[in-house]
């Protein structure tokens, strides 16, 4: 079964992130399918690669980032949302004459048509936020 | 082309204080390019989501509550409210913003969006879907 | 000796107010901000309960919060006065503390 | 055609385990996750009301949260099943739709 | 030097689902450094913090829980606990951590760090401070 | 009379950070004194330069930036809260091995006894939070 997955918090703030990535990681591991992982709202703050938390606490973006890899999995940061926190990319700099950019390995910014597109191509949609 | 699939947009939160019900019309507005069947659900603290006269200016605040009144153009046209919601509140329907949409069926007549339905009713409309986003 | 309290979310919703009301000694000062100017709407099932648990404490609602959530003058509670950020900044200013309730 | 709902929120703080229940069909699961699973306790002012509202449901608790929050298995309401994450994923498949209460 | 203030801690969140009880808890460990009258209420679902048998492990969080206790080392020695919030919850004295302090005025006695109030009994609390953060 | 003001909620996300600028400037205004601005939790996300808001919307971190520099405020964000939130000025990043930041001008990144210290010289404090 393929699911659809929404993050709406941002992480250590809120438990939404941690929840999805257990979901995410259980759905895996017994042989679903996860199309994407959209972040939206404050959930695009998953995503910054600028983030150093305590040695003794998870990593958050780190572990979505490998598990992206590991999986092959679409982590879609929303543009509009991130555009609002301070979320961008490379490209989005560049055009928006802004000097430094802090989006993460593994993650990449679009618009919200992908969660759309993600919530008619999945067989469940679920989300995780607040 | 897939089937069209229902989908359905909860309103559970105040405006303003927090950024979700801002943050939800934009996904209503964007999706309403999909041609999927889209539902708007308004229900406890949704419905004040929908009340007339907001003014920002003096809270500092972007204004988005005629965003509501747009729906229409973008053949957005049911919006469910839960009347135990309105009456938890005391609010009334005349407390909300009149909110219609031209029907192409019809002559284009204007017609209103807003449906009241029942608690009963409004759980009716949630198990009739095909994907339930909340905000 | 007199504390100003805030609450800023919405009594339907959250727990809040109620336990800030459960928690104010007499004289004290509670100004409704946010989502928690819902808190001050005459004519619904809070009303009741809130002018009950607040008859010992000056009740406010902030004005702009009031405006921006389409709230009607005539809809703010009888007990409720209205002031705007220059009166929540003296309120702050003439108690002896503030306590915002999160 | 049957719907998961999952909350997320203190029922002692927030409404919104309420208003999930009182928006359930028969046949409906509800999973309580993070805060939400506060709801589960038994021998508490929320218990009795989750049950009533609750009977027509089956109740789901998701395990590792109830762990992280130091409650008992012992202190799990009758009514209440525990699941781990497989568990919800499974659920999560085995429905027709998920609705998310946030 | 300037006199020393009332500093309250206000906890009236659960712990995990959100990091307000985790954050606060880094403010108090640092405000002990400042050699002022500090104490900390919980109340509300902010009781659920204290409670023992957190374990993080499954969950994947990162458990704070052992930090109440110690608390004392840092001379914070003063945990107000609302017998209210308690019983609402189903909870009693024995489901929370035993957190204690040891009095140096008293031969370094072991003592508790826990006072449970009534309801009223943390108003007077409230209402005897100079600062009050809440979380 | 002296105002410390505590900002624990992201900019947009929550109505906090208006709150509290509403408030700020309402204190200057009626002739009292702001000794400081401290942002922790989420807050931390009101300083940073790279948010690029709706033109029609309000510039949450310019607001503040501007009010700061017109009125000398001392706007400081907390250094725990903002390494885990991906919030760093040029020398945290340095120091940590990151190749960019984001801190806005105007605002200062420094530790929680910051937030003591404030509550200890000003003679109200007021949090603006969820």
């Amino acid at each position: 079964m393929k699911f659809g997955i929404v993050v709406n918090e941002g992480p250590y703030t809120h438990q939404a992130s941690d929840s999805a990535y257990n979901f995410v990681k259980a759905a895996l591991a017994t042989g679903h399918e996860v199309s994407r992982v959209f972040f939206y709202h404050d959930g695009v703050n998953v995503g910054t690669r600028l983030s150093i938390p305590p040695q003794d606490d998870r990593q958050i973006q780190e572990q979505w980032s490998a598990l992206a890899k590991e999986h092959e999995l679409d982590l879609v940061i929303c543009i509009a949302a991130a555009q609002r926190r301070g979320l961008l990319d490379r490209n989005e700099a560049d055009r928006q004459g802004k000097d430094a950019n802090n989006i993460a390995e593994g993650f990449r910014i679009s618009g919200l048509g992908q969660l759309i597109e993600m919530g008619i191509q999945a067989d469940r949609t679920i989300t995780f936020g607040d | 082309m897939s089937k069209v699939k229902k989908f359905l947009y909860v309103n559970r939160k105040a405006p303003y204080g927090t950024i979700y019900a801002q943050e939800a019309l934009e996904v209503v507005l964007i999706g309403a390019a999909f041609d999927q069947d889209v539902s708007l659900a308004f229900l406890d603290d949704g419905v004040f989501q929908l009340t007339k006269g907001q003014d920002t200016k003096e809270a500092g605040l972007k204004n988005f509550s005629p965003t509501f009144r747009a729906l229409g153009d973008y053949e957005v046209t049911k919006l469910y409210v839960e009347q135990e919601s309105l009456d938890e509140r005391g609010l009334t329907l005349d407390d909300l913003q009149d909110i219609q949409y031209e029907d192409e069926d019809d002559d284009y007549a204007e017609k209103p969006s807003i449906i009241v339905v029942s608690r009963a009713g409004m759980a009716d409309v949630m198990a009739d879907q095909d994907v339930v986003l909340s905000f | 000796m007199s504390t100003l309290h805030t609450v800023n979310k919405s009594p339907f919703q959250n727990q809040t107010l109620i336990s800030c009301l459960g928690h104010t000694k007499a004289g004290d000062s509670v100004l409704l901000i946010e989502d928690g100017v819902y808190g001050a709407m005459s004519g619904n099932a809070m009303s009741e309960v809130v002018a009950g648990m607040g008859a010992n404490v000056k009740l406010f609602v902030l004005g702009p919060d009031v405006a921006a959530r389409g709230i009607d003058a005539a809809r703010v509670a009888e007990g409720f006065s209205q002031v705007d950020y220059e009166g929540f900044v003296d309120m702050a200013a003439s108690c002896d503390r503030v306590q915002n309730w999160l």
